[in-house]
């Protein structure tokens, strides 16, 4: 069998982390292939409801990146974020929700170097949790609603 | 009018599962009866006053697959669900009043329109009906012309003996067929007068005479005051055997994905608004009115069924008490 | 139905070498939507755009993705080849797959892969992009500077003699800063007030310029063009149209030993001061805390001596709204003082002092006359040790940087001394010396060659006191470690530059952002640095970082210049990329039912409260409006909404879901 | 409980309200929500303990506001409710009389709001024993047995919406699993539908969750998702030290921040 390659979806923000992702690639530094990035003005707009939608979509591992404290360019959004997702941690850990799968980090406009540190380290630590057959089974209920189901 | 002991019913079910049919019926599970698809006799609960949810997902189910489709380049194209696929499915032990249910809910899925998924999960049900022999203060199927020994929508009918046996009633020809395919489980009868059996309901109104007043009622200030505690929720839609609105829904991605019906509710504020933001049924009284005026005016009125049954079960489920019986017998005092 | 473009660049060979871009360009053009894909070697440069452009037109497309560079880079340069062609540039998206792809991953099929999903991602994005318009608003064609030092007041002048209105906005009873404390200056040893004062005259007498010392911004609303600035205006206890600045209160107030802020406590002043004879405006204030009539209700002294009856005891302080188009922030920074080192003896000891008492020690208008006395006994030092890099360069002090004036005027202190003192010995302990500028080094050079000052390349551990002389204990690196130990008879700390007190409450007030030693944060640290991530705020001098009179005077400039390009138009455009809360037919008016929830979260206040009512005036229902003016888009308020009624243009809602969509909608790997 | 059905009926009399919003005995032994307006019908408004539907959530609907103004019978934990509902606004002071009933079946009258919040601080609502056992007993559980147990539970659900319906807290018009573009939380009741449901029904109470209790009450199946909010209200309590509706304050907890807040998971 194929080595498994988790599929990551990477939501940052556009002034710190995806600017720093781009100075990864400036500094042409290299990193897994696995991630896919998600551009958002602020960590603020991230509505959790998306991070359901990316494991329901089948993805393995999530990384949500923006600005550093004091460093967000609309002043607060990303401490508004950070409070979101402590309770929204919280609450994937009461619902038995594997919560180490969303990796959360501040990747400032200057760490090319952590944004590949980022991405590698999540790539190895999803591919030791192996695949979220859990919640993509779920997710496919609709798919495998079988017919006689009441 | 045939006996099947006791001993017996595990030999039925056998018999019927191994017809290939799926068998459907009353589960006592989580401290609720319902009804759920069976891999084993022990599994059915034979002594209930009623289940949570109606048997009427046997063809209706909360949600109904219609069709895949997939979104190329080229174009779109549709794969409907094959309804030939439908298993047989028997429906064990249900109350007359579900039984019965059957019957309207058919009415609204061939009205104008012959609805094929529908009408071909009805074609295969077998519904083996159990009469009740007891009944709590939220059965009132009397008032709405069913009668706690009935036969209608039954193909064969278990009226259950104080013993633990069961007077069997073969109703229809696909009664027939299963009493002949097992015969030996089938005893005649002894001579028992099945009234005496079943259980009584008390009879709180007339539904012929509600039919005609509710008709006129409309404008009449007696919704408002009801509706007041209903919170908007689907709760008595969705155990209602009869309520038969559905929403239609496509899931799926860029290239395609699934067209499905899922259950619907009147109660809901959003059910009849519309793009712009106008909604004609914008308090909740228009919208109870319409959950009673369907089932006793409308319905009786288009369909020449009445959509009520009287099992009780929005009554029982409501989380504030919507009683509807009650609320009936106040529309006939009003 | 969406007819989208896709145009995969091949950036040379920076993505084509890892990136198989035909192949990439072929697969997108099997996506649903899209129907002209092709791949080109320079998407950005002149063919390429009028590949675009002739495509759009050829195709009639209604969308375009640009798969190359970051759309950091060229996003605006691809919008405008779109808007140009017809299209609207909102329409035109940029897929990352240079930075975030080829430059970061070998050539394998993967990376290929990641390529077209990226692609994938950015069509199924802008088939839900919409056309936006560009927000328009009027500019106020009038400036608030905040801080009149030498920044401040430069970019007062700059902005007024470009023939706008310019209120300067001081918080001390007088105009100057710290330059005006400041005895000569480096490189050229002028003297600073004979250089900053003529300027101090020139903003009083400007026409147009209001000059409102004694005051402070303690509100800020409206957005750029377009601010509302709430100011206090401190009660001088004078009515300033009577005072003539005649000085005769000053001279009679019986309240004489306040220690003078402007002589940084080495001198004293009255209760009823101006802070030094060339102020500007040079009228007397009242210092309520030490004024006998104030804290025991009698006295009078300055009233009664008053020859224009000027004195007015029970002035309120005043709150004035003032309309302005842009703001400039000059607020300066502050030093730390001798007691935030305890290893220096906590500012026990008299003889340790700071930079600026120094200056003012060898200012002519100073406590001394300009002679170089040691405040304890007055005695003149012979022994003198100046300690660079005092707090800063130290992480332990939580001060990280260097404060980067300080090299510069340990040399001039130093110099300063030994023209004055002639048989004294400067020492100068430091940890480099950092001369970089014009004629820089050479100064520096003066002062260890001609001067004969003895520099030691070391840090000072600790100085204590010992039979009437301070200790020096340090160590001279150059000589491998080795333990120096100098018995001084006077001390100066460059103790570090640090953020002016106050500084984060007023960037919490104007809504700009700062940095973690809480200097306002510039919107780019080389190509914006003038600039605030607030548009119409800019920065002027140390307020941003620590910088020396020229660096703070060419700060100031550019703010102007920022400021001036600001009011060459009547109004401005800005990108429409804001939230908006949905509106619809009543009775609903919007599924916003009105929580307000949204109202905190906005950093700039940009979430107002639109009341709908019927004829007679009853409140029908209340719901979320967004100011397009304020809304700068981070979209904090549309996560946060939980009946989805707010949506974000450019980010919306649709937009962002289908890219989690399409990314997984095929096997990413 | 006499006093209360006096008051009731001296406010009706007097024409101070036109409207006692309260408890009332209902059919098959259950306890249902009342709309009182001629005095001589306060007769049937009743407390006790039983009483558990949170009946803030009439406060603010169009149908009850049209028949004037109200007074509502109200348990702490409707009391909170007004708290929280004043502070997202929509609630009035002046639109209301507060009826408070404590535990102990008590009438309590509060001339304002201010005084309900400081009512409300000196008396802690407790959990009731049923629930704290259950919330101990999914604390011990795994994290996979915890999936399982919702798994399990969520299985049942059929989208009936009654949780949301009963709840005062979902004061929305249109809720997220009403939008469809994008179509965020799925419509039919399949696992995943009915997962994303209520993960989010949770996320958006929290913080704002009076813990009364009665969405689990009002599930005609069954399930105790009222648990998901009376563990994430405790969480919240560790990790930020406030509960929602003690405070008249506009600081709902996901709308504010603290520089302190912990990020010891953030890298």
């Amino acid at each position: 069998m194929d080595q498994f390659e988790p599929k990551i979806v990477a939501f940052v923000c556009n002034w710190c982390t995806y600017a720093g992702a781009d100075l990864t690639g400036t500094s042409r530094l290299k990193y897994a292939h696995n991630v896919r990035i998600i551009r958002f003005p602020c960590t603020g707009r991230i509505d959790f409801l998306l991070l359901q939608q990316a494991f329901a979509k089948g993805a393995d591992g999530i990384i949500v990146s923006g600005c550093h404290p004091n460093d967000c360019h609309y002043t607060s959004g990303n401490f508004h974020a950070r409070r979101r997702w402590m309770v929204f941690r919280q609450m994937l850990e009461n619902m038995g929700v594997e919560a180490e799968r969303i990796v959360f980090s501040w990747v400032s406009a200057a760490e090319g170097a952590k944004w590949a540190d980022l991405v590698n380290e999540t790539v190895e630590s999803i591919k030791k949790l192996g695949p979220y057959h859990k919640y993509q089974d779920m997710a496919k209920s609709l798919e495998e609603w079988e017919v006689t189901h009441e | 009018m045939k006996l099947i002991k006791k001993e017996d019913l595990p030999g039925l079910y056998g018999y019927l599962a191994s017809a290939g049919k799926k068998i459907f019926a009353p589960v006592r599970k989580n401290g609720m009866v319902s009804f759920s698809f069976t891999s084993a006799f022990e599994e059915i609960e034979m002594s209930y006053i009623q289940t949570k949810l109606s048997a009427k997902a046997a063809a209706f189910p909360k949600i109904e697959k219609l069709m895949k489709y997939t979104i190329q380049k080229e174009g779109q194209s549709y794969e409907p669900y094959d309804v030939e696929k439908f298993p047989g499915i028997v429906v064990w032990g249900a109350h007359p009043c579900d039984a019965a249910a059957f019957h309207p809910l058919n009415a609204v899925f061939t009205w104008e329109t012959h609805d094929k998924y529908f009408t071909r999960r009805l074609e295969n049900l077998l519904i083996i009906g159990l009469s009740c022999t007891s009944h709590d203060e939220f059965c009132f199927c009397t008032s709405v012309g069913v009668h706690p020994g009935d036969t209608k929508g039954s193909d064969i009918q278990l009226t259950p003996l104080p013993g633990g046996d069961y007077l069997a009633e073969i109703i229809t020809t696909k009664g027939e067929a299963v009493a002949a395919a097992v015969p030996a489980l089938f005893s005649p009868a002894p001579g028992l007068n099945k009234e005496e059996l079943v259980t009584s309901v008390e009879k709180r109104f007339d539904h012929e005479a509600l039919h005609a007043k509710i008709n006129g009622m409309f404008d009449h200030p007696v919704w408002k005051e009801q509706a007041l505690r209903c919170i908007g929720c689907g709760a008595c839609t969705y155990v209602c055997p009869i309520c038969s609105c559905f929403d239609i829904q496509d899931e799926g991605g860029i290239f395609g994905g699934l067209r499905y019906r899922c259950w619907d509710s009147c109660g809901f504020g959003h059910f009849t608004i519309h793009t712009s933001g106008h909604n004609p049924r914008e308090s909740q009284d228009t919208r109870w009115r319409q959950r009673l005026m369907h089932k006793f005016s409308y319905q009786p009125q288009r369909q020449e069924v009445f959509g009520c049954v009287g099992c009780g079960r929005c009554s029982r489920n409501c989380p504030v008490d919507m009683n509807i019986s009650e609320h009936l017998t106040q529309i006939m005092a009003v | 139905m969406a007819r989208i473009g896709v145009f995969v660049c091949h950036c040379g060979e920076n993505i084509s070498a890892t990136v198989d871009c035909d192949r990439v360009a072929e697969n997108a053009s099997g996506l649903p939507g899209v129907v002209h894909s092709v791949d080109y070697k320079y998407m950005c440069s002149d063919p390429g755009q009028t590949l675009i452009k002739e495509a759009i037109k050829e195709h009639k497309l209604t969308g375009v993705v640009v798969a190359a560079c970051s759309p950091r880079m060229h996003e605006p340069t691809f919008r405008k080849a779109c808007a140009e062609a017809g299209l609207n540039p909102f329409l035109c998206e940029m897929a990352n797959v240079r930075e975030h792809c080829s430059w970061v991953h070998e050539k394998t099929e993967s990376t290929t892969q990641k390529a077209k999903d990226v692609v994938r991602l950015l069509v199924e994005k802008v088939k839900r992009n919409e056309a936006l318009q560009p927000i328009k608003v009027p500019v106020t064609k009038k400036a608030v500077v905040i801080g009149g030092g030498v920044a401040g007041i430069q970019a007062s002048l700059d902005i007024a003699n470009g023939g706008h209105q310019v209120l300067l906005v001081e918080r001390e009873p007088s105009i100057g800063g710290h330059m005006s404390q400041l005895s000569e200056t480096f490189p050229t040893l002028d003297c600073s007030q004979c250089i900053l004062t003529p300027r101090m005259v020139e903003v009083a007498q400007h026409p147009n310029i209001t000059l409102w010392s004694y005051s402070e911004v303690i509100g800020l609303d409206g957005f750029i063009g377009n601010f509302t600035v709430k100011i206090r205006k401190k009660a001088k206890s004078i009515d300033e149209h009577l005072c003539t600045g005649c000085g005769l209160c000053t001279q009679k107030c019986p309240v004489r030993k306040i220690p003078s802020e402007f002589e940084q406590g080495l001198g004293t002043r009255p209760a009823i001061y101006t802070p030094f004879p060339q102020a500007v405006p040079n009228k007397p204030v009242i210092d309520k805390l030490n004024c006998t009539y104030y804290l025991k209700g009698r006295c009078k002294l300055c009233e009664r001596v008053c020859p224009t009856q000027a004195i007015r005891f029970d002035q309120p302080d005043e709150i004035v709204e003032v309309q302005a188009g842009a703001i400039v922030l000059a607020t300066g920074y502050d030093i730390k003082r001798t007691d935030f080192f305890p290893e220096y003896g906590y500012g026990k000891y008299k003889d340790v002092i700071d930079g600026l008492q120094f200056e003012r020690l060898a200012s002519a208008s100073g406590p001394t006359g300009g002679m170089i006395r040691r405040p304890s006994d007055g005695q003149i030092p012979k022994n003198i040790v100046f300690v660079a890099c005092a707090g800063s360069r130290d992480p332990a002090k939580g001060i990280e940087y260097c404060s980067k004036i300080c090299c510069m005027y340990t040399a001039k202190h130093a110099m300063l001394y030994k023209h004055k003192v002639h048989d004294g010995t400067p020492y100068v302990f430091y940890m480099d010396i950092r001369a970089a500028g014009k004629d820089y080094d050479e100064f520096t050079r003066r002062a260890i060659e001609v001067d004969r000052t003895k520099y030691i390349r070391g840090r000072v551990s600790r100085i204590y006191e010992k039979e009437g002389k301070l200790v020096v204990v340090g160590a001279d690196t150059l000589l491998g470690g080795q333990k120096v130990e100098i018995e001084a008879d006077m001390v100066v700390l460059a103790t570090a530059s640090v953020a002016n007190p106050g500084s984060e409450e007023l960037a919490q007030i104007v809504h700009v952002s700062y940095d973690r030693y809480k200097f306002f944060a510039e919107a780019h640290p080389k190509l914006k640095p003038v600039e605030t991530n607030t548009a119409g705020i800019f920065l002027a001098g140390a307020c941003q970082a620590p910088k020396d009179i020229p660096e703070s005077v060419s700060a100031a400039s550019g703010a102007a210049a920022k400021v001036l390009g600001l009011f060459a138009n009547d109004e401005l455009t800005r990108e429409p990329l804001v939230a908006v809360v949905n509106r619809m037919a009543p009775p609903l008016f919007s599924t916003c039912i009105g929580c307000f929830l949204c109202q905190p979260v906005c950093p700039y206040n940009a979430i107002e409260r639109e009341e709908f009512k019927t004829r007679d005036g009853k409140l029908l229902k209340a719901v979320a409006r967004i100011n397009p003016g304020l809304c700068q888009g981070c979209g904090t308020c549309v996560a946060l909404c939980r009946s989805k009624s707010i949506d974000l243009y450019g980010y919306s809602n649709k937009q962002i879901y289908t890219e989690v969509s399409a990314l997984l909608d095929e096997a990413l790997v | 409980m006499n006093k209360l059905k006096e008051k009731a009926k001296e406010l009706l009399s007097s024409r101070a309200v036109q409207v006692v919003v309260g408890y009332e005995e209902g059919t098959g032994g259950k306890i249902r929500p009342a709309f009182v307006s001629r005095p001589e019908d306060a007769d049937k408004l009743l407390y006790n303990a039983d009483c558990h539907h949170n009946l803030a959530l009439y406060l603010y609907k169009h149908e009850t506001k049209r028949i004037g103004k109200m007074a509502v019978v109200a348990p702490p934990f409707v009391l909170r409710s007004i708290l929280i509902l004043t502070t997202e606004f929509q609630l009035e002071e002046d639109s209301l009389v507060v009826l408070g009933v404590t535990p102990e079946e008590e009438l309590i009258e509060f001339a304002n709001f201010k005084e309900i919040e400081t009512w409300v601080n000196q008396h802690p609502i407790g959990m009731k024993e049923k629930d704290r056992e259950m919330l101990n007993r999914l604390n011990a559980m795994s994290r996979d047995e915890r999936w399982q147990f919702w798994q399990n539970e969520f299985s049942k659900c059929i989208k009936c919406f009654a949780c949301r319906g009963t709840c005062p807290m979902c004061s929305c018009f249109r809720c997220t699993v009403d939008y469809n573009a994008p179509q965020w939380i799925s419509v039919g009741s399949h696992q995943l539908g009915n997962f994303d449901w209520h993960l989010m029904r949770a996320m958006h109470l929290a913080g704002r969750c009076s813990v009364c209790g009665q969405c689990g009450e009002a599930c005609p199946m069954d399930i105790p998702v009222h648990l998901l909010s009376f563990q994430i209200n405790e969480d919240i309590f560790k990790m930020f030290g406030s509960r929602a509706g003690l405070t008249l304050k506009k600081e709902s907890l996901l709308s504010t921040w603290k520089s302190n807040d912990v990020e010891n998971f953030i890298r």
